[in-house]
């Protein structure tokens, strides 16, 4: 097998394991946009730090945890459902930094470069910070996980029985932003956030436990990204692409299955 | 035969008048494909990784490159970086409207349309004919040959041209993106003004006014647009107007691919131009 | 009150410019019942979210133990339909407890036939009785239950009522709970609140049964728990707005004013 | 003033009295990844289009309205979330369009040509489209609107009631569809999706019924078109974004403002 | 049966294996108050769903008279959150309901007090009070009710059950009742129907606290409605299982088998 493809394949499957916890989490707390707002975030953040002269990598990091932040702050104060919120933050950090942009005539920059990764273009040094930061992340799960179910499943039960509400759902979305974040640059957002949300809501429907859920969403990731590889390496389609359609597959061929007996 | 890769269809053309008769040298990315939004194939890698020698303009445009490129053992080169090559750099929009100043404040991003001029094609020509030799020296004299008829055959183009353009000169006439700062200031041309500066900084509602009113004022003038690229905003602010839209292909897109496919590019350039203004 | 777990002073809350709760004063010992009753609409949830800490109130104080550990039961939970839950899992939930523990928990509350149904699925009085289940396995100093039996079929409600009772003698938690079952709860509580906007009446179910104004709120159904009528020191209209208000009967565990 | 601006006051002025009422619906439905999603569907129209040689305006339509039917029956079978149904779709046709594209060699198109236009660039015979489709859409929007509304606060005891709950909801899909696909074209997808869920957003905060919160967006709607064209005037800043821009900034003022008494 | 509202003959549902209604037969007759008790988790609430058309039986027909205008008051309802709604627009959303006709309907079932508050923030008992007051102001045929005053305070849960059979009087609707409160519920019933997975027993009141099945279900509680015991036909462990089955009670208005 040629490296480039051990690489591609070694990332994704590390994506998609520590997608599926983490993309459960956006499937119940109805984040599905949360990758694509994050998105327009970093190309604020990359206007912003062109206008600074700080280095793009670090504005888009900048940008994406500072839009976590943000959201949690709205959440706080607002009824609206966090699609709503993102709805609105998505288009607003975007013009923003387009007219931001508008300001700086000498910039003809395609920003978007700064913003999408392939994943065949992954190097060893892109495959270390993704196998390093999704065992961190898996790390900084397991403490998280029951505190974190408890607000997902009632959040005034969860404050009344003492857990710091707000802190967690913060803790969650940093790591959310964080690992998007990353995966963005060096993967592409497209095959992020696909891995986030497709192999979760395919295995929501057949797991009767929150766990069995991300450890579904999991092992239907790897599937994705396995099968995916595989249809690029012998059609010579795009790589990325190629594994979103392949977990898109995985959900409408779950929607065939009869629903696990409840 | 030597396995020569360029990113761009231009550099495969130039790369083509060099290794005419020894090889075909390959482009990675399709014409019309947008860098940002190419999808790698795992066929694009293996060319990367299996060709000898491989050209890419640099950074500023194949951004999606320096990574791959981290996988690749052969050489490969950024034209960009060329000593010698002649490069420009936008300006803020002020210090157009004013005549030069010095240029004390910091240099804009790049233009990276720098193979419009013929003098940069030779550069890299007489790299890559250097480079080929060196890769496969048994065809070192052809590289020679060719290159030499590249040359003569572009100086032919550049008297040609230059005659052809100078009767065009101080004619007014509009561009949709601004991708021919060097071969208008090769032949002595001046676009008078530019409706979107890149694709994603659409222009303010002032300058469009303002290019409205130039238009207005220009007269009898034409708007050239790229041509996968549909300009709408140039139709909408031409309606009405004795304008004519025109096309050209900066990155020679319909050229066939031969030993004679840069000339033909620039020559498809220069047509477009005087082909419309001529008939203003 | 060192020793209460929760006490409340002079709360003040309003909604909208309605004034939802007036002056109310409060208080939870330990190994103490307290039934809030009221009509409907009488801010007894609210009451109960401020003693939660859920809402703040707009004037007053609220203290309550430090570290206390409350089981709340709501009046009405909406699970996040998108999270596959197991009965099991959401007792799980609290720390330390294992299947054995939950089922133990289910079975005090008649619900065991439900261990491994999806909760989103399960009836409405089971839920009930699954929301009781979980505030117990807490091991609460406080239980906070708002409307306990709402929903639950007959037997099932008397039943959870002696189970209140004894799990107060069992763990000494004070219990905190509203309801509108005046028959059932009269027998079972050590402070009545019966509060419309503000405290009508507060104290020992005897007395409280006996208050002109608890009768005047409750009028007929009242009438057969009544055991004495007074005079009547201020009446309500159709919907407890206080017409008319003298002083009011104090409970004899909290000192305010 | 230039007639360009006044065909660009016109078309958003049009576009944003009647993405008062529709946005609301957007909102209300958590559908706020319904522009993003339909922009990504139309991708893959394009792309089929060009296979079969069909007019890319025709295929873009085609695959927004291809994509509102499909939503509406995974909807009807599925449990999930719509916002998690559109995070599912939106990546999926997105790559599917790429795959497609990259068996077919020499395509030369400007995808995002498709996809973003730009306010300032309206001609009169847009215009007349813009004028035309809002009117009508408001037209069809008064007999729809009780019911509409009826499913929306409760689709069971809609449903009770005798009113085809599917067919409702496919309509409004289909209208909503179709406004973003011929707006997408027009204004740009980012303008239209920020006209349909900021000022409703916004509005929601101080409405307490259904009708206010209408109403209060369209009208947030015509203050943040007219606000964006003035800054886009005076500053020259691209107008689009500057739309966008104002409409966040009105959100944030009524996050300011106490909330409207209950 | 052709001038019954709505007939079901040997309807057959199951969950996931377990079956929750087995040959179920049932039928409402316009001006006739058919109530369903029976344990939580019987399947009440599952059958009124299969009554209105919202779950599909496995086995057995569901006829309702076409065009049959129902009005339905669900046991749990969770309004959409992100739209503001006041009661009042709620109640306007029936085709033809001003405002007068929305306040008088609220006044009937005494929640005239929250005539503007937002739907979201009422109380519970308010709640349970709009929802009635909404199917009723649909002037249905058949009116829905699945545990109607639950949350309801004292005061109220009499006048509802009575604002209930006045309804029927003045409109001649029929209706279909899901309740707990036994004591209320016999004495304003035609029929009663008592269920666990299966009709244990049906027929009117007084035929219906004889038999029983209905003792065994109910015990203690039944008890004090109870006219007559019979001898056991079957029995249920604790949580309604059929233990031993033999014939069945059948009501007098349906004729089935
Ligand atoms: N967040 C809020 N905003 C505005 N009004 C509210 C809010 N919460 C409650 N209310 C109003 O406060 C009043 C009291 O509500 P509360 O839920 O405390 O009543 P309750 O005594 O628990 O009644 P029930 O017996 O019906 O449960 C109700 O009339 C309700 O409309
Ligand atoms: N969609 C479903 N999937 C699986 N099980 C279900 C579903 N709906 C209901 N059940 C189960 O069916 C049983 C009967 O539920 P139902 O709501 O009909 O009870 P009920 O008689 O109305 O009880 P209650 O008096 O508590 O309201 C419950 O045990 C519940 O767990
Ligand atoms: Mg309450
Ligand atoms: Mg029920
Ligand atoms: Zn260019």
């Amino acid at each position: 097998m040629a490296d480039f493809l051990l690489n591609a394949l070694l990332a994704g499957l590390a994506l998609a394991l520590v997608a599926g916890p983490l993309g459960s989490f956006v499937v119940w707390r109805r984040m599905a946009y949360f990758g694509d707002t994050l998105s327009h975030a970093a190309l604020l953040g990359v206007a912003v730090g062109l206008l600074l002269d700080v280095s793009p990598t670090l504005a888009v990091i900048a940008g994406c945890l500072l839009l976590a932040v943000l959201l949690v702050a709205l959440q706080q104060r607002q009824a609206l459902a966090s699609d709503t919120l993102l709805g609105i933050l998505a288009p607003s950090t975007l013009s923003l930094g387009l007219v931001v942009l508008s300001f700086m005539d000498d910039v003809r920059i395609d920003l978007m470069s700064y913003l999408f990764g392939d994943l065949l273009a992954v190097g060893p040094g892109d495959l270390a910070w993704i196998l390093g930061g999704s065992a961190l992340v898996m790390l900084l799960l397991v403490p998280l996980w029951r505190p974190l179910l408890a607000i997902t499943v009632h959040e005034e039960l969860a404050r009344v029985e003492g857990l710091p509400v707000g802190g967690i759902r913060l803790a969650l979305m940093l790591l959310i932003a964080l690992v998007i974040a990353v995966a963005m640059k060096i993967v592409g957002v497209l095959l992020i956030t696909s891995l986030l949300i497709i192999p979760a809501a395919a295995a929501q429907r057949h797991a009767r436990t929150p766990e069995q859920m991300a450890a579904g969403a999991s092992f239907l990731g790897v599937v994705a990204v396995c099968a995916g590889l595989s249809l690029s390496w012998f059609q010579d389609t795009p790589a990325g692409p190629s594994i979103v359609v392949c977990a898109a597959l995985l959900f409408l061929a779950g929607l065939l299955l009869p629903r696990r007996a409840g | 035969e030597v396995r020569l890769l360029t990113s761009v269809k231009p550099l495969q053309l130039i790369a083509a008048a060099v290794q005419d008769g020894t090889g075909s040298p390959a482009v990675l990315l399709p014409p019309g494909a947008s860098p940002h939004h190419y999808a790698l194939r795992p066929s694009d890698v293996r060319a990367l990784r299996e060709a000898t020698l491989f050209y890419w303009i640099g950074p500023d445009l194949e951004s999606f490159l320096p990574k791959v490129l981290e996988g690749r053992q052969g050489p490969s080169l950024a034209v960009q970086a060329l000593p010698g090559l002649q490069l420009r750099h936008f300006e803020s929009a002020e210090d157009e409207d004013k005549d030069e100043h010095d240029h004390a404040h910091r240099p804009g991003s790049l233009d990276v349309h720098l193979w419009l001029l013929p003098a940069n094609a030779r550069l890299i020509a007489e790299r890559m004919a250097a480079d080929l030799a060196a890769a496969d020296p048994d065809a070192t004299a052809r590289y020679q040959t060719n290159l030499a008829a590249f040359r003569t055959r572009l100086e032919a183009l550049d008297r040609r041209l230059a005659a052809r353009l100078e009767k065009l000169a101080g004619k007014p006439y509009f561009v949709f993106h601004e991708a021919y700062d060097y071969f208008e200031a090769a032949y002595g041309l001046r676009h008078a003004g530019v409706f979107s500066i890149s694709p994603e900084v659409q222009p303010g509602a002032r300058q469009v006014a303002h290019m409205r009113q130039r238009l207005q004022e220009a007269g009898p003038t034409c708007v050239f647009s790229e041509p996968p690229l549909q300009p709408r905003l140039a139709q909408t602010l031409s309606a009405g107007l004795p304008v004519r839209l025109a096309e050209l292909d900066p990155l020679g897109s319909g050229v066939p691919v031969g030993p004679l496919g840069y000339e033909r590019l620039l020559e498809n350039l220069a047509e477009g131009l005087a082909g419309c203004l001529e008939a203003l | 009150m060192s020793d209460s777990l929760v006490r409340l002073n002079g709360v003040r809350i309003a909604f909208a410019g309605r004034q939802m709760l007036d002056d109310v004063h409060l208080c939870v010992q330990p190994g103490e019942i307290v039934t809030l009753i009221g009509p409907n609409g009488a801010g007894k949830t609210t009451l109960v979210r401020v003693v939660l800490g859920l809402l703040k109130p707009d004037a007053g104080t609220v203290w309550r133990r430090p570290q206390l550990c409350i089981g709340y039961m709501p009046q009405k939970l909406q699970v996040n339909p998108s999270l596959p839950l197991t009965v099991l899992r959401f007792l799980r939930l609290v720390p330390g407890v294992d299947r054995a523990a939950a089922v133990a928990a289910l079975a005090e509350v008649g619900a065991v036939q439900v261990v491994d149904s999806p909760l989103q699925n399960i009836s409405g009085g089971e839920l009930q009785r699954v929301l009781l289940a979980r505030a117990l396995l807490r091991r609460p100093e406080l239980l906070v239950l708002d409307e306990p039996v709402q929903g639950v079929d007959v037997a099932g409600q008397a039943e959870l009522y002696r189970l209140i009772t004894r799990l107060r003698e069992r763990h000494g938690c004070g219990v905190l709970m509203v309801s509108h079952d005046l028959n059932l709860v009269m027998s079972a509580t050590d402070q009545v609140v019966c509060l419309n906007h503000h405290v009508c009446c507060s104290g020992r179910p005897e007395q409280v049964s006996g208050d002109p104004a608890f009768v005047a709120l409750f009028g007929q159904a009242a009438r057969s728990l009544a055991l004495y009528q007074h005079h009547h020191d201020h009446t309500h209209d159709l919907h407890g707005g206080v017409v008319l208000r003298k002083s009011h009967v104090q409970g004899p565990d909290c000192n305010h004013g």
